[in-house]
């Protein structure tokens, strides 16, 4: 049977990709990814491991926030969780790290079904702050479990090691958290293709509505969390090995809101958007590093007067986008895809 | 033309974010003291068109973008909406739109800013409460509380707190038992009998439409397709088989009689 | 190519705002008057940095872009967590020496910090300073500690409690303050009750400090207010007005206006910079003037500039003459520079008198 | 000392930081009620009002009053500008977004005044005088005591208002449904900017008052946070809960910061948030939403 | 066709053999049972001891005036409202406790009476979402998107866009966001998610409210044809008494939360307490003339 335009079966048109240009845009941005180090700087390699941590995260605040429609607020709180599961656990087992990176997500996970609890009784923004709540707690524990997490002082974490590698420098990173980052974010994506994913949409588009379908709103609710807390986790533990250090001011609360911003700018609940959105929110301060020092050309002192200015763009930028564009860097990308979609026939 | 209308849509077209077109030179005139009734299918662009004159459409994301609207005399493209209920035109939303955690009362009191400036004096709700006795029961409860019907009632009655001198009415009998759709025609009839209101309804269901109106338009796909004094349009067959419901003669056809084929409408060739 | 670069994250924006920029203004007139002096065994300083608005992920940031771009040879950090999270990095790099705007008794770990130093003492040792000074004004006198609740804040507090006890002070109460806290009301009741001859105030900049010192005199404590470093800056006390009077604090270099005799940088300074220069002014000198050092005994002995070389250089200097910057000379055997002097500020002159004379736990 | 009469001096005391809760929360309560817009750039406009009266008296050196004045209007000038220029275009978009806006005109509004006034902490000139109060034996200090009569007289009046005045109805009628609203004749963007107006105002003379407790830094916008704890507990779209939630964080607060020590009294704070929610998820006063089939 | 009707309790068992002729997907149509609910907000008696049965494959009517608790009653049956009294059984068993999601699984569905389609996702998503309880794929499946999850997702595309899309005629809409849908439309999509539910009992909550009469015709020609080919049990609450009285095989009357009369659509119609508390003149001849005796002495 032929549906819509030109897919002949339905196998075709549940596909990621279902279109030709897509699937060659695809596989061009993986080589590029692939080949990326060859052309990048040490501060580039830099950018490009914490761009992926950031879109792990992102990606899953996105499935919690964009998808489920539950407001956190506490991603870099969940981080921390994964952080210090892997920090612990480096110090104190052999545990090969790709194994710590898994259990410091998986409590993650479970610290999230927690802080999920009160989403059973609050919504919108009331969630929002109950998850302010739980990081700040959090970051109590983080301070006073001496025995654990070591206090202020933090732990050190020792470099991860792969197949007798130490991954110390960036490139090896690189090539280790953009693969894992890939694989989160396809993970993500194929959710959205099934029954869980359909039913965290339902519950954002309408909860009530959605238990009489037949979806359990204690189920769904806790796995989104437990979901979204899981990338964090992960996404932590790979900030863990990154900076190798972790202590209770390595995740604040703004790191938090920064998340938030990226989903939003983005383009909530859309898949493109959490990692867009990510990427955009990492560069975006460290371009204006290079415009500030472009400025410095013209006014030698640029970076001393113009430092405040850094603060007032970056806000300027969420208010702008906001308002210009309120469904984000995704819809945007959309539409340059619609634009281009037949060119060069038609324009 | 001599006659004072009160209303007057000329040609007008609304298009919803600078991309759907939904009006396509739609135009209609409510003489001044009578009521019209505007019929139409699904999504033939009834509401919109009440949205369009009461300057609603901004809220969400449409523009007039040809064609103009005069009310009471004068252009209505400048005036902000709050400013037109406050020059008396009301317009009852569709889906009752009543403030869900307001009580009944306070979402009449919300109605009295209609009378703000315009040097009339309110007239207290005891209007409403007797027309509408169960809002009076509920009167300090929670609005989004009530029942669909209930709620309708209240809608209506914050029109009547207004005392305006055109009501746009949209679907007023959604979801309302037969008993009270007849009452609140009743009150419609009689709001524009005894207030000399005008009004402009915009209704499904066509035969309780006609009892009430003295002039009917149809749409279809924004554009009027038909239009005349109520008695013509009862006897067009058209009419009769597609908003009526009646096969042939007078009698009802049953919605039992499965129907396999769509006959077309004459007004759409 | 031939240069000596210093480059820095620094804090110019966010809540440390104020050091990064005095501390920008330190090391820009040190590389000046070094490089006009024909610069280090004639290769010139150049010093590059970036704001990082006191987050560590934009300090690392600024670390790693500039470390793309230069040849790094000193780096001034700007917070103890990024001293903590470039560590590894310094560590495994090897080829620069670093020091901050932290001077976190953490840090003061020649072990596991090798290449990294701070310029003064560590917090713990600031404390110990204060001690040591009450010590010997009031043998046995009771002491409240004042802390923010912050990595910042509480660094010295197991540190002080174990040299108090040494010195026979008792420690009569420990207070914490939230860091976002504004009224300190409930705190001071806390300090009235304990009624302490000394309150020591460490992990704050200015606030509480001047409410905890009004409200104590309008209770009519006598207690006597302390702090360290961050908080000694005559500058921002004069703006407090009166109740700022009788503060007093531990202070590693000498205020920019002191005219002692033996302090001829002073002088320098004061001529290239006629209008007012903050205490993280001073420390930013400071700080350039020991990178220098380091640098120049480095070339000296003919070895090549990498961290190893460079710290090794750093640990040979003894009994430096500072220019009066310090008004002692110091020796850095390990990470820190434990000397300091106790001040007390003087509304009416809006400056800071000497308290004491220079007080080192080197001895 | 008397264990009692020190009891009762921490609690006082709490009174009195919880007042200034109450008032920074009542700026949150006025946004939202109108607007539903949770406006976390309150924090921030406090600070703004903080630093207005710092040029006004210090500055320029006008009498006190005067700055107050002045420092207030400009709050409510500043509140106007916002939610002309920036909330207004997005009306009727999710209200995570707007709520994400206002964390951008925070993030704006620190920058300008890093700009304009540095970085550094600086303390208001004196204004509200020195003497110790003391109700009978107990010690208060004088600037909470101040604090706490305006908050109170303040947020009274507020509840006075709505509870009189038809406004009250035209604002929760506008946050309830803006079309309707719009229907039943209500002016709409004029609803909006009289909240964000006096809302904006409220926040500055909050700021003034906070400034001159704790002195004044570009920092001191995290104030904000606390008070938005302050609005869930007592509802977000109730005046008197955010007095009666101010009143009562600040007092726990006060407990938990001298019996526990300060490093508990965040965690309690927002210990009795998380229970709050999980007892009465809109808050002591809030409204509950309306969920029907 | 006429089905059964009667006021007694069934066992279901009757019209299987016929629902499975057909290829009813899920089994047998359904019996319902309602006995002695009551229901209660505060001081407001939403319900108060209705009894009424629904006999399996039939076409049942709930009819009332405004707020007589009809979707209060439909919110008990789909377990969203918890009655204080009574019980409500389905099949002979129990159910009054049970959570909606189990509910939904043993064969309940039912649209809303103000629409309650999910805004942001397709047609045909909202359509699949209809099947969640039926579906097992599991969290780890869904991730990689591999044998269950994709075969599962697959039967499911085959099975709504072969018995449902179709069925409903709503082919050229199954990719449109439902929030850009006209009303009636919209109503089409939320039968067609019940159906996905493969429903051995469907509730409809004013299925042709704010439709004109074209529109009610083929609504009404769809609900009679889910119940004519797949035996499944219908329970619709709708004021429209052209439709409910040609198309139910029984009716069930609320007044103020109590059951006033109960039969098969003409006796209702015949009810003296009927046509007062609800019905009212019925005929718009009729209405036309109160309408204008009214205004006039107003
Ligand atoms: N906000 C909107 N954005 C985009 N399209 C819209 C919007 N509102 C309505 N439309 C589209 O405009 C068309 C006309 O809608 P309108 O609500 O005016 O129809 P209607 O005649 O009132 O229908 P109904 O009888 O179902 O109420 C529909 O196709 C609808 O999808
Ligand atoms: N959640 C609730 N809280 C309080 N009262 C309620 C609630 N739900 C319904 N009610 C009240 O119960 C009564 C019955 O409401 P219900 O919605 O069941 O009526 P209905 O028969 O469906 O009416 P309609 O035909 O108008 O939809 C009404 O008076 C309504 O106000
Ligand atoms: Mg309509
Ligand atoms: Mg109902």
């Amino acid at each position: 049977m032929l549906i819509g335009t030109a897919k002949h079966s339905y196998r075709a048109d549940e596909a990621l990709l279902t279109t030709s240009p897509q699937r060659l845009w695809m596989a061009i941005l993986l080589i590029a990814l692939a080949l990326a180090p060859l052309a990048l700087d040490n501060y580039w390699l830099y950018l490009a491991c914490l761009v992926s941590i950031n879109v792990a995260s992102a990606t899953g605040l996105n499935i919690l926030t964009g998808f489920t429609g539950l407001v956190s607020i506490g991603q870099a709180a969940f981080m921390a969780v994964g952080a210090y599961t892997v920090a612990v656990l480096e110090a104190r087992t052999g545990l090969p790290f790709l194994v710590n990176l898994v259990v410091g997500g998986a409590v993650a996970a479970c610290v999230g079904l927690v802080v999920g609890l009160p989403s059973l009784r609050v919504k919108g923004l009331y969630l929002a702050i109950a998850t302010i709540a739980a990081s700040f707690i959090l970051h109590f524990v983080f301070v006073n479990w001496q025995s654990v997490t070591n206090g202020n002082s933090g732990i050190n974490v020792t470099p991860a090691s792969l197949f007798g590698v130490e991954l110390t420098d960036y490139v090896h990173l690189y090539y280790v958290f953009v693969p894992i980052t890939a694989l989160m974010v396809l993970g993500a994506a194929n959710l959205f293709r099934t029954r869980i994913g359909r039913a965290f949409i339902a519950i954002r588009d309408r909860d009530i509505s959605a238990e009489v379908l037949g979806i359990s709103l204690l189920r769904y609710k806790l796995l989104s969390f437990a979901v979204s807390s899981f990338y964090a986790g992960v996404a932590g533990g790979m900030w863990a090995y990154f900076f190798r250090v972790v202590t209770p001011e390595s995740f604040p609360f703004i790191y938090s809101i920064f998340f938030l911003a990226a989903i939003i700018v983005g383009g909530m609940g859309t898949i493109l958007g959490g990692v867009v959105g990510a990427v955009f929110m990492t560069l975006v301060p460290e371009l204006l590093r290079f415009a500030v020092e472009w400025l410095t050309t013209i006014f030698p002192n640029a970076v001393t007067a113009l430092s405040p200015i850094r603060t007032i763009v970056f806000g300027a930028l969420i208010i702008g986008f906001l308002i210009a564009e309120p469904k984000g860097l995704a819809e945007i990308i959309q539409r340059i895809r619609r634009f281009f979609h037949l060119w060069p026939f038609r324009k | 033309m001599a006659v004072d209308t009160i209303l007057d849509i000329n040609n007008i077209e609304v298009v919803y974010n600078k991309t759907i077109q939904v009006l396509r030179g739609l135009s209609l005139a409510v003489e001044r003291g009578k009521i019209v009734t505007l019929l139409g299918s699904n999504g033939a662009g009834k509401s919109t068109t009440l949205k369009a004159v009461s300057n609603l459409l901004t809220l969400e994301n449409g523009a007039v973008t040809a064609g103009s609207i005069r009310f009471d005399g004068g252009d209505t493209a400048r005036l902000a909406p709050h400013a037109l209920v406050r020059r008396g035109l009301f317009h009852v939303m569709e889906g009752r739109r009543i403030f869900e955690d307001l009580t009944v009362e306070e979402n009449l009191t919300a109605a009295t800013f209609a009378l703000s400036g315009r040097g009339v004096k309110p007239k207290g709700f005891d209007l409403v409460y007797q027309y509408f006795p169960r809002l009076h029961e509920r009167r300090n409860g929670l609005a989004g509380y009530l029942s669909g019907g209930e709620q309708q009632m209240l809608a209506i009655g914050r029109a009547l707190i207004a005392q305006p001198s055109l009501i746009l009415l949209d679907e007023p009998s959604l979801g309302l038992s037969p008993l009270l759709v007849e009452e609140i025609f009743t009150i419609i009839a009689s709001i524009n009998r005894d207030l000399g209101v005008s009004m402009l309804l915009v209704e499904q269901n066509a035969s309780i439409a006609f009892a009430v109106a003295h002039y009917g338009y149809i749409m279809e796909h924004g554009k009027i397709v038909l239009d005349g004094p109520t008695e013509r349009l009862t006897a067009d067959e058209d009419v009769r088989e597609f908003y009526l419901g009646m096969s042939g003669g007078e009698n009802h056809k049953s919605y039992r009689e499965i129907k396999h084929y769509k006959r077309r409408k004459r007004w759409l060739s | 190519a031939d240069e000596i670069v210093i480059a820095g994250s620094l804090p110019l924006t966010g809540m440390f705002g104020f050091a990064g920029v005095g501390v920008e203004a330190g090391i820009q007139d040190y590389v000046k008057m070094i490089n006009e002096e024909g610069g280090i065994a004639g290769r010139q300083l150049r010093f590059v940095y970036e704001d990082t608005a006191y987050k560590v992920d934009a300090s690392v940031a600024a670390f790693n872009k500039l470390n793309s771009q230069e040849e790094i040879h000193f780096y001034y950090g700007d917070s103890t967590g990024f001293a903590k999270t470039i560590n590894p990095e310094l560590n495994r790099m090897g080829s620069i020496l670093m020091a901050g705007t932290s001077y976190a008794s953490e840090l003061n770990d020649p072990a596991t910090y090798p290449f990294q130093f701070m310029a003064g003492p560590d917090y713990t040792e600031m404390t110990g300073i204060l001690l040591e000074y009450i010590a010997k004004e009031k043998p046995g006198a009771k002491i409240v500690l004042v802390n923010s609740d912050t990595e910042f804040g509480r660094d010295p507090i197991a540190g002080t409690k174990a040299r108090a006890q040494e010195l026979g002070l008792e420690i009569v109460e420990e207070i914490i303050t939230p860091p976002t806290a504004v009224d300190v009301s409930t705190e001071v009741l806390k300090l009235r009750r304990a009624r302490p001859d000394y309150a020591i105030f460490h992990g704050y900049l200015l606030a509480p400090i001047p409410e905890f010192m009004s409200q104590a005199k309008q209770l009519g404590l006598d207690t006597k207010f302390m702090g360290t470093f961050w908080s000694m800056d005559p500058g921002s006390w004069a703006k407090v007005g009166d109740v700022a009077n009788g503060y007093m604090g531990v202070m590693p270099y000498r205020y920019a206006d002191d005219e002692a005799d033996d302090a001829p940088m002073l002088d320098r300074i004061r001529q290239m910079r006629p209008d007012y220069r903050s205490t993280p002014y001073m420390q930013g000198f400071l700080t350039a003037m020991l990178f220098s050092e380091a640098a120049k005994r480095t070339l000296e002995a003919g070895k090549e500039l990498n961290g190893e070389n460079l710290k090794a250089a750093l640990n040979t200097i003894k009994d430096f003459d500072t220019g009066g910057i310090i008004g002692k000379p110091i020796t850095i055997s390990g990470n820190s520079i434990p000397v300091g002097r106790i001040y007390t500020y003087n509304a009416a002159t809006q400056k800071m008198d000497p308290a004491s004379d220079w007080i080192s736990l080197q001895e | 000392m008397s264990d009692l009469l020190f009891f009762t001096e921490v609690t006082l005391a709490g009174l009195g930081a919880g007042a200034l809760l109450s008032l920074t929360a009542l700026a949150f309560v006025l946004i939202y009620k109108a607007t539903r817009v949770i406006n976390l750039a309150v924090g921030e406009i406090v600070m703004l009002g903080a630093y207005l009266f710092f040029a006004f008296a210090a500055g320029l050196g006008l009498p006190a009053w005067v700055a107050i004045v002045l420092s207030i209007a400009g709050g409510g000038l500043v509140g106007a500008i916002l939610e002309r220029g920036l909330i207004r275009p997005m009306l009727g978009e999710n209200p995570i977004s707007v709520f994400m806006v206002t964390i951008g005109i925070g993030s704006v509004v620190v920058g300008l005044v890093e700009l304009l006034w540095g970085t550094e902490p600086r303390a208001l000139p004196a204004f509200l005088g020195n003497q110790p109060i003391f109700l009978g034996e107990a010690y208060v200090s004088r600037k909470i005591a101040i604090a706490f009569l305006v908050s109170a007289v303040v947020i009274a009046g507020f509840v006075l208002l709505f509870r009189f005045w038809r406004g009250g109805v035209a604002l929760r009628a506008t946050a309830s449904d803006q079309a309707a609203a719009y229907s039943c004749g209500i002016n709409v963007p004029g609803v909006f900017s009289v909240a964000w107006i006096i809302g904006c105002a409220t926040a500055a003379g909050a700021g003034i008052l906070l400034g001159s407790i704790g002195g004044i830094s570009p920092a001191m916008g995290v104030f904000g946070l606390s008070a938005l704890v302050v609005v869930i507990v007592g509802g977000l779209d109730s005046i008197a809960g955010a007095l009666i939630g101010g009143l009562l964080i600040g007092v726990f607060e006060a407990w938990a910061g001298t019996y526990l020590g300060g490093e508990y009294k965040i965690v309690t704070t927002f210990g009795i948030l998380i229970a709050m929610l999980m007892i009465r998820p809109y808050g002591l006063f809030g409204t509950t939403e309306i969920e029907r089939l | 066709m006429s089905a059964p009707v009667s006021l007694k309790p069934h066992r279901g068992a009757a019209t299987q053999a016929e629902a499975a002729r057909k290829g009813a997907p899920s089994g047998a149509a359904a019996s319902l049972e309602v006995e002695g609910v009551s229901l209660s907000f505060g001081g407001v008696k939403a319900l108060r001891d209705v009894s009424f049965s629904v006999a399996p494959g039939s076409i049942t009517a709930l009819i009332g005036p405004n707020g007589a608790g009809k979707t209060s009653m439909f919110n008990c049956i789909s377990g969203f409202y918890k009655p204080q009294q009574g019980t409500i059984r389905y099949n002979g068993e129990d159910i009054t406790r049970m959570h909606p999601p189990h509910r939904a699984r043993i064969g309940f569905a039912r649209t809303f009476q103000n629409i309650a389609l999910f805004r942001g996702m397709t047609v045909l998503d909202n359509i699949k979402l209809g099947r969640h309880a039926h579906l097992k794929t599991n969290i780890l499946d869904a991730f990689a998107y591999w044998g269950r999850a994709a075969r599962e997702e697959m039967e499911l595309r085959r099975d709504v866009e072969e018995r449902i899309i179709d069925f409903l005629e709503i082919n050229h809409i199954r990719n449109m966001p439902v929030a850009a849908l006209s009303y009636g439309l919209q109503k089409r999509v939320e039968l067609a998610r019940a159906l996905a539910m493969h429903p051995r009992i469907l509730l409809l909550d004013e299925p042709v409210a704010g439709m004109n009469r074209e529109e009610t015709e083929d609504m009404a020609r769809f609900i009679l044809d889910v119940k004519e080919e797949w035996g499944t049990t219908i329970l619709m609450v709708e004021h429209d008494m052209g439709m409910v009285m040609d198309i139910s095989d029984h009716v069930v009357v609320l007044n103020f939360g109590e059951v006033i009369a109960s039969g098969l659509p003409h006796e209702v119609q015949g009810n003296a307490q009927v046509a007062e508390a609800y019905l009212g003149a019925g005929e718009p001849a009729a209405i036309k003339e109160k309408i204008h005796k009214r205004a006039s002495v107003a």
